[in-house]
């Protein structure tokens, strides 16, 4: 038994919220070894974080309680330790990552005196935490590592950061490394390199790795094997490549067949009158040149996605062409007309027509609006569109459009979960009767079953009401099934401009193909392929 | 969660009672920013002296104060014309702004003495006075705050809390009064009042400490709260960072900024004059001097005591912007 | 990081049940609010129940010692220095003393708020007048506002009002604008623009809802504070005269006989310091029932209490 | 606690005999800071009480201790000339404290100065309604002429500061006198220092430095005495008076009362104003709100006033005379329903609030219907002041007046002459009354003030007279002093004596 590196024994917790106790996990077990990557799969909710919180004693009590288990580390019970032999533990032997290391990073700290702090913390004295943390920075790949040391987490990329976080955590060669959601707000390229990095590192310290994702694509990628959790509890466990080809569990199988990018493409009309035509759109921002003349067309009914990473310009072109910004040049005619040109009267009525779906449904509703409020506020706004009598109805009609039920009308958004709030969001935006939606990141934040779904929504919209679709996205599989038409945009320029299959078979570009092949492929052995194709240009 | 587009990310910064200076500027720009603050500021103080100048002016005739109630017509006529008191209105104004300009605030007419002076030498004692109360409140409502906040809902907190909320919710002079009985009568420890020791500091210090501790230990608590729960803290204990350390170093730097600008506001009411307290103890502050001015109508006092309290106040805002740029980094360039 | 495991799509209770029971969960904030209701049913039949018999002097029976539970219940807190009965003139005074303080406070609370809302969502040359107005006042130091306009508008309950509701303005209309130009930048507001909704909607739909929860807060806490600053008025002999009473009048004109007869500026004293503590207590406690991340707090201790 | 307390003026010549006289510096607590330390504003109490007689002299002196009179000072002798202008003999050797030697046209310039337009001199208001040119004669004879004939004019000179002659005529922070003490330290906010001056004229006082303190607190000054954080604290409150060991009350020659507004109906009827005096318990205050060494009033001047009369009496306390009265003027047709107002000043003399409250309840009981309305000193100016506002209802205006003068006419004028300041009626009796007291010398004088003071009070019922005041100070027991009714105004160090 104690030859496992780290053994959870079937740990309980509970927490105390509002809606009274939560079995945050129930009974879990799972080993893991030296050397080995274990994943823990699950969606939010699934209680996948709850584990390896407790492992390092961080579960807030109250509100949380252990409430059976033990922890073994090298066979010993961490939570038989002392409070001092605890923190002994923490950074020495065992290490954690976050998700979002812009936030997991002190903001008023120098990254350089938090390596450093890592390395004094555990005994290190002044000069050689010093040059210990020159050297991880050096290690982790960082540029110009003397002079970042001084720098602050916000001035670093997203990508850095994680790398900063990854040189802190590994100050001390820890035995076990626990990464939660390491790479989930990264980039699809800075993620594979942020894994790679992982990986190197795990050959050079020999360490455990403990990966908590949503994300079949990372499992397939690091994971030796897997633990799939569900509402607090293990469902399956095994290899990555037995879970994958062979899943017993429904929710297993469930989540396997949501990951998206497996659908039938599909194959534009022929090309009509264009309804929106979009000419050398140009926007800055001081120094920073956010689109650099961007021009498209898209066709009534038809939906064009829009793929970039961060920094690409994709959303700045969604908030000019709804007008939430001016743009700095260009056209684009809406029906014939320059939107940029129109009136706030012309605009306002012109706003039927155009509607958008945010990112965040727990942001782009009004947490203090009913369901009720929050979608028959169009018709306040635009009395025309439907006489007061029928507003009741006409919200039921459409709840019930969009998965949801009538019963729903009287609460609030946060009594939903994520993706009923995105259904909830687009219910709102079909209050208008628009012929234009423009969907900006709308189911990145989701988890993926659920993604599927609202994808299957928009998809029914789309056919069944001949509305447009600008869908913006960071991820190319999302776009796969929904899309006509992509369009790939780097650093404000448009890059590639194709149909979906033109786009995801033939890439013109450099860029498009580095997109494609840092996507991660849920299927272990697809992924296995990527990875060698990659390794293989890499060594070229 | 939300994936922060950058570019957004500086056009929704916050410009929170237009105190921080907007982030992403150079060094040069926070020069700027000053020399933008100081023009708003003279703006204000120009505002102000308008204000209270014709509203002052509006209270009554210092004559009718400065002389006895038996004295004859001509000699409040003439005590008028001595002072230029005849004049109409906007010409008085006009001559005061003149002699501002070449920096003369105009005499006392209860002291024959320049404004200027009997202003600066109360204002002194005010400088000393919130200077030391608020170094003091602010080092022991940190420390209370926080070990309140460490353990919320604990012993410690509930106490620090009852006792906090006791300061801010009792009348300063009742106090003050209380504790001359107590303290100075009874026990006879300290002096009563005035000036000239280092004891006779303590009871004024002591009974203006009470107020902004109540207030500045719940704004501490509730920041810290919300910085002990923050995502960075956690790093710090998943690296054994221990507990003192996270308090002290990690949390509490995060959130000063809050607490700063109570500070901030309620070290300006301690600028402005504690009136009460100096009236009580028979400290020779600013507070007093303006409320004793106003009451005998000896408006070139209290026009020097408001532009000099305002100056010493924009000053203060000005060293508050740079703690704010000197404690959080992002602020900074 | 959330733990949302179960998806409650349940009706929540109506807000006002739901206050209830997080007032329920908070023993302090319970007590605190029994106190003010009960202060508040004092103001409200105060002087028509006691009026007669506080006003009625007794030179005789002057600052009689407090305690004498032989004599009426009125007299158990003693005589002022006119024998009047020191507990029924505290009843008495109940009503002035709110009345100053929630006219105040609603006043400046009402007028900071809407210049706030005004500041936060104009032209930045409105903007910069607004907040330069805010500036003067806030550099004006309050006690010289409140004398000056006193002198020119002489003494009343109604210009006491206005001078305390004046020096109050900037907070709330600097809380407000720092909020608005928060919340403006939000996606709701951004989602409510794209419909098409016009700035006055955005201004009282959208964003002055999500506003009102910290201004309710700000309120109780300055409830308490503009008690105090009219009690400090009294003190300097420019608030409230008589035969009007105030509490903060009372102690002011009770602290002379602060070391022979202590309980003419202690009853009344401990009236404000008990009302401005609940007033307190019960602000820490809306703070928390009012914000949807920190109201488990009280759900979670309600349903454990009850 | 009645008891306990010791009234001062009783004390009067029982001062214990000063065979282990000590000498030292005292501290001396004030209400009030001295804003100006300047000369000609010595009249003026919180300035009085640090310069006046310590720092800056007088030709002539009022005996406010014993009945003395009017004493020699600066002046050794006085006469009056043929021609009604009065000569004064100066005393010789006497040096001011700047070194420079005291003549006759020091007393001429100082004399001058405060009737300048280049200053606004309070002591300049003694010297209204009259022209005075002084002359010198030689060095140490100067005569003053006055026109009309002032038969005081020895007493007016008790009020005028000598300075020297050098003296600008503007407002000066540093005076120069001839006393037993120069100023040694003025510390704005904090305190003033008077030390003895070793070339004074007169006799060495035992004090020989006294430091000033201000606190306008009085339960902080009298706890400073008791702590021995300060010697001496002229006024204390009442409340705090209650060790007989140190704590003495004396009469302060201030009188409380309601200035009628003879003008508006109801109060031009003289039944009404009778009723407001029967309606008021005067006794009921003394011991309670008003200490009880307080005298009740019947004239605007305490007793030791030359004319004061003995033989007008108190108004009796008699409510059902006063519903009387009131029903008759009704039945006459006086609107004696108008609400009256009574105009009181914040915080204008201890327990003014209560006293005012309570007197409004008596008002009402007997069937007034009174308005109480406090304000500041400043509105309560225009209340109590003429040009009275135009359109006022019935008010009556609680003032206090002080007059330790010795004389009348510092009074009677200002509120009782159609012409005076403060004065709410006109009676031509009253006008002849007073200007031919004026004028009068000796005990033609006296006469014509008592009947003046019997004929106010019994015929015109020209206000509601209340108190004599008393105050209180705070003496510690290392100093043998006894305050005076002068103690108000002024403090003569040299008084002092250290046990």
């Amino acid at each position: 038994m104690a030859d496992h590196l780290l053994e959870v024994r079937n740990l309980s917790v509970e927490f105390h919220t509002a809606s009274g106790v939560v079995h945050a996990v129930r009974d879990i077990s799972y080993h893991l070894d030296r050397g080995e990557t274990l994943a823990i799969l699950g969606e939010s909710g699934s209680g996948k974080s709850v584990s390896s919180s407790a492992i390092m004693n961080l579960i807030d009590m109250p509100p949380g309680r252990i409430t059976a288990g033990e922890v073994l580390l090298d066979g010993v019970d961490l939570f038989k330790l002392s409070p001092h032999e605890r923190r002994a533990v923490n950074g020495r032997r065992i290490a954690m990552i976050f998700q979002d290391p812009l936030s997991h990073l002190n903001p008023v700290y120098t990254v350089g005196w938090q390596i450093r702090e890592a390395l004094t913390t555990h005994g290190a004295d002044a000069a050689t935490a010093a040059a210990e943390a020159l050297r991880l920075m050096t290690r982790v790949g960082i540029p110009e590592p003397e002079r970042s040391l001084g720098k602050y987490p916000h001035e670093f990329s997203g990508g850095q950061r994680q790398r900063v976080m990854i040189a802190m955590a590994l100050a001390l060669r820890p035995d076990l490394l626990i990464a939660d959601e390491p790479t989930t707000a990264l980039d699809v390229t800075v993620q594979a390199e942020v894994l790679a990095l992982l990986e190197e590192l795990q050959e050079e310290t020999g360490m455990g790795v403990l990966i908590i994702t949503h994300d079949l694509g990372v499992v397939a990628e690091i994971a030796d094997r897997v633990v799939v959790m569900e509402k607090g509890v293990l469902v399956e466990a095994g290899t990555v490549r037995e879970v994958y080809k062979n899943p017993q569990h429904p929710y297993t199988k469930k989540l396997i067949a949501a990951a998206p990018g497996k659908g039938e493409m599909h194959e534009p009309a022929t090309r009509a009158e264009p309804v929106l035509s979009v000419r050398d759109v140009r926007k800055t921002y001081g120094a920073f040149e956010a689109l650099k003349g961007v021009s498209f067309d898209l066709m009534p009914g038809e939906t064009m996605a829009v793929v970039g990473e961060s920094g690409s310009g994709k959303s700045t072109l969604a908030r000019i062409l709804l007008r939430l910004d001016e743009p700095d040049a260009g056209t684009a005619h809406w029906k014939g007309r320059d939107l940029f040109t129109l009136s706030p009267a012309e605009l306002y009525k012109l706003r039927r027509d155009l509607q958008m779906v945010f990112q965040d449904p727990t942001q782009s509703l009004n947490p203090r609006m009913t369901v009720f409020q929050l979608i028959s506020e169009a018709w306040v706004i635009h009395p025309d569109i439907l006489p007061k009598a029928k507003w009741r109805a006409r919200v039921a009609e459409l709840l019930v459009q969009v998965g949801l039920g009538p019963e729903h009308m009287r609460r609030y958004p946060h009594q939903f979960s994520g993706g009923q709030r995105q259904r909830i969001a687009i219910a709102r935006a079909l209050a208008l009767e628009p012929q234009l939606i423009i969907c900006d990141e709308a189911v990145s934040a989701l988890d993926v079953s659920v993604q599927a779904q609202v994808i299957t929504l928009l998809d029914k919209l789309r056919r069944e009401m001949g509305i447009a679709f600008i869908f913006i996205a960071h991820d190319l599989p999302v776009v796969r099934d929904f899309a006509d038409h992509v369009m790939v945009m780097q650093k404000g320029d448009i890059v590639e401009l194709g149909t979906v299959r033109e786009v995801f078979e033939a890439p013109r570009q450099d860029y498009t193909r580095a997109l494609l092949s840092a996507g991660l492929d849920p299927d272990p052995d697809v992924q296995a392929a990527h990875r060698a194709a990659r390794l293989q240009r890499a060594a070229c | 969660m939300p994936l922060a587009n950058p570019v957004f990310a500086g056009h929704n910064s916050n410009q929170g009672g237009g105190m921080i200076p907007p982030p992403g500027l150079s060094e040069g720009a926070m020069l700027k920013f000053v020399r933008k603050r100081a023009v708003a500021s003279l703006i204000s103080l120009v505002g102000l002296i308008v204000m209270v100048f014709f509203l002052s002016r509006l209270t009554g005739d210092p004559a009718a104060l400065f002389l006895p109630v038996e004295a004859s017509a001509e000699m409040k006529q003439q005590f008028r014309e001595l002072h230029g008191l005849n004049d109409p209105l906007l010409v008085q104004f006009a001559h005061y702004v003149g002699d501002v300009l070449t920096g003369d605030l105009g005499e006392s007419l209860r002291k024959a003495r320049p404004a200027l002076d009997v202003v600066l030498e109360a204002f002194t004692w005010t400088l000393w006075l919130a200077v030391i109360t608020m170094s003091l409140v602010t080092g022991a409502a940190i420390l209370v705050g926080s070990l309140a906040a460490f353990r919320a809902g604990g012993f410690f907190d509930r106490l620090s809390s009852i006792i906090s909320l006791i300061g801010a919710s009792v009348p300063d002079f009742w106090v003050a009064i209380v504790a001359i009985v107590v303290f100075s009568v009874n026990l006879a420890w300290l002096p009563t009042s005035g000036t000239g020791s280092l004891l006779h500091w303590i009871l004024p210090i002591a009974v203006l400490f009470i107020r902004p501790f109540g207030i500045i230990v719940q704004v501490v608590r509730g920041s810290m709260i919300g910085a002990l729960s923050s995502a960075y803290v956690k790093t710090a204990r998943a690296k054994g960072v221990k507990s003192r350390s996270i308090i002290f170093v990690h949390a509490l730097r995060n959130a000063m900024l809050p607490v700063i600008t109570v500070i901030g506001d309620q070290a300006a009411s301690l600028l402005n004059g504690a009136v009460i307290v100096e009236t009580i103890f028979g400290f020779p502050g600013v507070g007093k001097l303006m409320i004793d001015s106003i009451l005998q109508r000896d408006f070139n006092v209290v026009l020097a005591a408001i532009l000099v309290t305002a100056l010493a106040i924009f000053l203060m805002n000005l060293l508050i912007d740079l703690a704010y740029a000197l404690l959080d980094p992002r602020i900074r360039h | 990081m959330t733990l949302q495991t179960v998806t409650i799509v349940a009706d929540e209770p109506n807000f006002a049940t739901r206050m209830v029971r997080m007032l329920l969960a908070d023993k302090f904030a319970l007590c605190a609010a029994i106190f003010l209701v009960f202060i508040v049913i004092l103001a409200i039949v105060g002087p028509s129940w006691l009026g007669e018999l506080a006003t009625k002097q007794n030179l005789r029976g002057r600052n009689a010692a407090p305690f004498d539970w032989e004599r009426g219940w009125v007299w158990w807190m003693g005589a002022d220095a006119l024998g009047r009965p020191l507990l029924a003139r505290i009843v008495v005074a109940t009503q002035n003393t709110l009345m100053v303080a929630a006219g105040a406070v609603a006043l400046s609370a009402a007028a900071g708020t809407l210049l706030g809302l005004v500041a936060g969502f104009s032209s930045p040359r409105v903007n910069q007048v607004i907040m330069r107005l805010a500036d003067v006042i806030m550099s004006f130091p309050s006690l010289l506002i409140a004398v000056i306009v006193l002198y020119i508008l002489g003494s009343s309950i109604l210009n006491l009002m206005l001078v305390l509701a004046i020096t109050r303005i900037p907070v709330y209309l600097r809380t407000t604008r720092a909020e608005v130009l928060e919340i403006r930048e939000r996606m709701f507001v951004q989602a409510a623009r794209v419909m098409g909704a016009s700035d006055r909607r955005i201004l009282f739909r959208h964003i002055l809802p999500v506003v009102l929860p910290t201004l309710t807060t700000l309120a109780t806490l300055d409830f308490a504070y503009v008690m105090l600053a009219e009690s400090a008025l009294s003190f300097l002999g420019i608030g409230i005269q008589p035969p009007e009473i105030t509490w903060g009048l009372m102690i002011s004109q009770g602290r002379q006989y602060l070391t022979n007869a202590w309980w003419l500026s202690f009853w009344p004293g401990l009236a404000i310091i008990l009302t401005t503590m609940s007033l307190n207590m019960l602000s820490n406690w809306l703070r928390i029932a009012l914000d949807p991340v920190q109201r488990w707090r009280l759900e979670m201790k309600g349903r454990k209490n009850g | 606690m009645k008891k306990m307390l010791i009234l001062g003026a009783l004390m009067l010549g029982s001062t214990l005999s000063t065979a282990f006289a000590g000498s030292g510096p005292i501290k001396i607590v004030l209400p009030e800071e001295a804003d100006l330390l300047e000369p000609c504003m010595a009249t003026r109490s919180n300035i009085g009480r640090v310069i006046m007689e310590n720092v800056s002299e007088t030709l002539t002196e009022l005996d406010v201790r014993g009945d003395k009179g009017l004493m020699p000072r600066l002046a050794e002798t006085w006469e009056q000339n043929a021609d009604g202008s009065w000569r004064f003999h100066l005393r010789q050797g006497v040096k001011f404290s700047d070194g420079t030697g005291f003549d006759a046209k020091d007393v001429e310039h100082s004399f001058n100065r405060i009737m300048s337009d280049k200053n606004s001199c309070e002591s300049r208001r003694y010297f209204g309604g009259m022209t005075i040119t002084p002359t010198v004669v030689d060095d140490y004879t100067i005569d003053f002429k006055a026109d009309p004939v002032q038969p005081i004019l020895p007493l007016l000179m008790s009020l005028l500061t000598i300075v020297p002659e050098e003296t600008p005529m503007e407002f000066v922070r540093e005076p120069v006198g001839t006393g037993p003490y120069k100023l040694t330290d003025w510390t704005p906010g904090q305190q003033i220092v008077l030390t003895a001056r070793d070339d004074y004229w007169g006799a060495k006082p035992e004090v020989t430095e006294a430091t000033y303190l201000f606190r306008a607190d009085p339960s902080v000054r009298a706890a400073m005495v008791q702590t021995g954080e300060a010697d001496l604290s002229p006024s204390i409150s009442q409340l705090d008076a209650t060790n007989p060991a140190t704590d003495f009350s004396y009469l302060d020659s201030e009188t409380v009362y309601l200035r009628i507004d003879h003008n508006i109906e109801p109060l031009n009827d003289v039944r009404v104003r009778r009723a407001l005096n029967l309606a008021i318990d005067r006794q009921a205050f003394l011991g309670t709100l008003v200490p009880e060494g307080a005298l009740l009033a019947t004239a605007i001047v305490p007793p030791p006033t030359l004319g004061w009369n003995p033989d007008v009496k108190v108004f009796p306390f008699d409510p059902d005379g006063a519903r009387k009265l009131l029903e008759e003027a009704k039945a006459d047709g006086v609107k004696v329903d108008t609400p009256i107002t009574i105009i009181a000043r914040t915080a204008n003399f201890p327990n003014v609030t209560e006293i005012m409250e309570a007197i409004q309840a008596q008002l009402q009981d007997v069937g007034f219907k009174v308005d109480l309305k406090f304000v500041e000193v400043a509105e309560h100016e225009q209340y109590y002041s003429k040009p009275f506002k135009e359109g006022r209802g019935p008010i009556l205006v609680a003032a206090m007046h002080d007059n330790s003068k010795g004389d009348p006419s510092f009074s009677m004028f200002f509120k009782y002459d159609s012409e005076g300041t403060q004065s709410g009626f006109s009676d031509p009796k009253v006008d002849d009354l007073i200007k031919r007291a004026s004028a009068a010398v000796g005990d033609e004088r006296a006469k014509l003030w008592k009947e003046l003071i019997a004929y106010l009070h019994d015929d015109v019922v020209a206000d509601v007279l209340l108190f004599h005041m008393v105050g209180f100070s705070r003496v510690s027991e290392r100093l043998d002093f006894t305050p005076t009714m002068a103690t108000n105004g002024t403090l003569q160090l040299s008084e002092i004596k250290i046990k």
